[in-house]
């Protein structure tokens, strides 16, 4: 699914890279988490696989495509494949909840049928039922992370990727969402979570990529969050 | 994979409502510089129908010797009216001569009273279709080889023909800048116009970049996030346009009546061809503009 | 509780730099919007003086009666004179008129060569400061005791003044129209640019709303936040006013004298008073005109 | 310190209010936790104590002052005796990392001298000394938080609030921001932070105010985390 070789990511030429030599194989249907202090490219890394940074160095390949080589024309039906929870929610902030949601199956040319029915039921699992006419602004900082959470499924991507989703959350919300994630990845979908959870990556024992300085310092498949802290 | 067509229409209403302040200031702006672009191409045709009435005052007459032979005269008619440029020649004899100066003297009737014979030639008066023509006229007259024959005075041919010299030359030389002048500002009008417009349209568009790029990021391609902005800048534009060209209506209607009252003895008038034409250049080009000023600003915000 | 004086200026320009496309934005509103201005008002002041040449060609003609006793003319002329509408008077001698009559009757020299006694009056011109008091004048003259025993025709009174009595009352009223329009017009402008400036500043700053509004959370007071945006605002119109200022000055230097090549006979030119006056005018107004545009569209957002 | 009596806030009409009957006293030098599920009105009870936003009923008193009857002019200088840490951080995007943190002493009318020593070293604190020159959308999600930090109490106030202090940042800096809050605590400020994260709280045993759907549910002096989930 994921094929990361001698990934370098540098964004500003003479201040040390986000990312040295990163080399990931993640097969369809894993479960992943990527742990490591803060500043320490776990954004990079997923930025990278979602084509929104190109590599310095290196190569990518998602989904058997090769990022480097894509045209752009080409990105956005790579990005309808993958869905993506961001760090900063990114909603569109003059779209209501349930319009957020309905965006991402808009984007892919769902019918209206579609989406009436699919985008409600998502959001009663995120939760957020009887917030479906408010905007991003009268929104609790949980409340826009479950929407983010809600538009990166609602279109049951095979690939998801998720930035922090529970920073926002409190832990019983926590608790929940990673039981939904889980349950989606049953369903054969690919499942990255970059992640500081540490009860959460402790308790799941899924495989777990430890970055430090951007590099991989552990890949261990049902692993902890580990640092001796 | 069908696309919901009703999706963009939406869209684009639902953000015009929802962006009002940007699409506001976008819809003034367009309001605006069409008004003033509709405004001064109206006074343009109106000052052009001004100038031609006056231009239209240029004619040639040529003076005939007494007793020039009437085949002489018929030949020379016949010639002028042969050219395309002549729209008429009219005969003068002696007599209308006398009494045309009668009329202008009538100041002072004893000048007239004193005249004993006719000292006034008779004359042929020519009309020219385009009075910018008549200098090339006045050269063809005095190059026909029958203009001798009938001339007041053949020896020169100068003082045979009237055409106001010198003021024929300042008259055209003012119409001419004032044209060129005319132009000139409609042009700069129209180009200050498409610059307020796609400044308008690029500052809406930017305040909104954090926007397209979350739309790139979901997975939106270029057109579907491109089409709801484009019809929105058309909405914003035809709303202008049609604002521009209700106040240039109500200009027409109440404002005219009352310059035409004051200043009666001037052409002041706009046909109404030329008002649907000017109306149909605001809408078309106005819709134009807003379609493409916003793909162009999109441009910038569409590569991530 | 000093306040760092230098924080604001660097705040300013740093502003201007990093928030480079809404500053361009702005700045070319300004500057086209100033330039609209400009050029109008020049113009205007073009064509007022072309208008006023023209106007200066009315006078008034007091033809005189052959033997009309010196004293009683001196006497008109000294009350003539005497009023302040008056700029000055000259005695025309029958000799003069006659001379000046044959200037223009030169296509037809025949008519002068019959007469045999000068027909024509003597008269006195009077020149006015105000051409449009020709009216006002004429009848004091009218109601002057001495008018009719010097006049040409006592019984005629209307006979004996010449100054053009149909073509004057064309000529003002259409004088008149043109300066209500050149004012209607730069007035139009002078809103329609104020319109396109308050919206480009007040774009600018709604683009920037969450920015002031985090301003305001972290303790800012209204005044900390707006300075740094008005003297961003002055310095946005300072540039587009100065811009403009160079545009028009670019203009006057190459472009006037052509056209005052091709149209001599026309009083083009704009006294280097003026031209000061509307730099200042520009300038002053364009940097008002930033502050104040600044000020309004803050104020929505200094709220919170 | 923070007195609210009665204190009720109702964003919409007819929707169930953000907060209900809320009645705290909170004293000088208190350090203090507020938690509770997402959406249960965390941010809403430090937007108050902000004047961010002003409650439907009650009153409330913040260093001193009456937050419903003071003028509007006034606002901004309560809050230069408040430093806050916001959800989303809240930071100017066109303002470096030095830039925003000095804001807060440009805003109080510190000298430039004051300024250039200060900065420096509340950065130094928080991890961020080489970030100094970045944008905000040039910092990973942590940095960004820490930038908040910063901004918060470089001008030293008196009350400290923060928000989800922690929620993007790994268990290691959480801690060492924790220990950073706890020793600007000991020189007498107050500090009131809403948090999620369980093990902080029930590692610093310190009072903990829980909300549930608006109401305070549990006001403890040592308290921990609690839910039992
Ligand atoms: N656009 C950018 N320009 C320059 N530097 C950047 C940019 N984005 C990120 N960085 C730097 O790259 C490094 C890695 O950032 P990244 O966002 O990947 O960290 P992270 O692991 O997600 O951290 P966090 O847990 O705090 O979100 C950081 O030091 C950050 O400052
Ligand atoms: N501006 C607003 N307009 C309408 N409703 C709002 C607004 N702001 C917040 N709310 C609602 O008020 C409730 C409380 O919100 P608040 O932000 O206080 O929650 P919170 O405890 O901070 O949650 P979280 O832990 O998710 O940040 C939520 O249900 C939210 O939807
Ligand atoms: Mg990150
Ligand atoms: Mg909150």
């Amino acid at each position: 699914m994921i094929s990361m070789r001698n990934v370098g990511k540098r964004y500003v030429p003479d201040k040390p890279p986000a990312l040295v030599d990163v080399n990931v194989e993640i097969e369809q249907g894993e479960f992943v988490f990527l742990v490591g202090h803060s500043g320490s490219g776990k954004s990079t890394f997923i930025k990278l696989m979602l084509r929104e940074i190109l590599p310095t160095t290196g190569s990518i390949n998602v989904a058997g495509q090769d990022l480097i080589k894509m045209r752009n024309w080409k990105v956005p039906y790579l990005r309808r494949n993958i869905g993506c929870v961001f760090q900063d929610f990114k909603l569109l902030p003059n779209k209501t909840t349930y319009e957020n949601v309905a965006f991402a199956l808009e984007v892919i040319g769902r019918s209206k049928h579609v989406i009436r029915t699919q985008v409600p039921e998502v959001l009663r699992l995120v939760g957020l039922e009887d917030k479906i006419e408010s905007y991003p602004d009268e929104l609790s900082g949980g409340e826009q992370q479950r929407v983010s959470i809600a538009r990166a499924f609602v279109n049951r991507p095979p690939l998801l990727l998720a930035d922090e989703p529970t920073g926002n959350l409190d832990p019983a919300t926590s608790l929940g969402i990673m039981s939904l994630l889980s349950r989606i990845n049953k369903t054969g979908t690919t499942v990255l979570i970059a992640t500081h959870d540490r009860e959460m990556v402790d308790s799941m024992r899924k495989r777990v990529i430890a970055l430090e300085g951007g590099r991989i310092i552990r890949d261990q498949s049902r692993g902890v969050y580990g640092y001796g802290d | 994979m069908g696309i919901n067509a009703g999706y963009f229409i939406r869209e684009s209403f639902v953000s015009f409502r929802r962006n009002w302040v940007m699409s506001l200031g976008a819809v003034i702006t367009i309001y605006l510089s069409l008004l003033l672009v509709g405004a001064s191409v109206g006074s343009s045709v109106v000052v052009n129908n001004i100038v031609e009435s006056v231009e239209d005052k240029v004619s040639i007459r040529i003076f005939l010797k007494d007793g020039a032979a009437t085949e002489d005269v018929d030949a020379l008619q016949a010639a002028l009216l042969a050219d395309d440029r002549v729209k008429e020649v009219n005969y003068t004899t002696k007599e209308e001569a006398l009494e045309e100066f009668k009329a202008t003297m009538e100041d002072s009737p004893e000048i007239v009273d004193q005249l004993e014979v006719n000292p006034l030639p008779a004359s042929l008066d020519v009309d020219l279709n385009d009075p910018q023509d008549v200098m090339d006229v006045v050269a063809t007259i005095k190059a026909n080889e029958t203009f001798p024959n009938v001339a007041d005075k053949p020896e020169e041919p100068e003082k045979s023909l009237k055409y106001g010299q010198q003021i024929v030359n300042q008259l055209f030389a003012f119409t001419r800048i004032l044209r060129t002048i005319g132009v000139a500002f409609i042009a700069m009008l129209a180009a200050i116009s498409l610059i307020f417009i796609n400044n308008s349209i690029r500052l809406a568009i930017y305040a909104r970049r954090k926007e397209i790029g979350i739309m790139r990021l979901v997975g939106a391609s270029n057109w579907f996030i491109r089409t709801p902005f484009l019809m929105e800048g058309v909405l914003q534009s035809l709303i202008g346009a049609v604002l521009a060209l209700g106040t240039l209506g109500v200009v027409t209607v109440y404002v005219m009546p009352v310059v035409r009252e004051q200043l009666p003895f001037l052409p002041f008038s706009i046909s109404s061809t030329a008002t649907i034409q000017i109306s149909l250049i605001l809408v078309v080009s106005g819709m134009i503009i807003g379609a493409v000023g916003s793909a162009f600003a999109l441009r910038r915000y569409l590569r991530v």
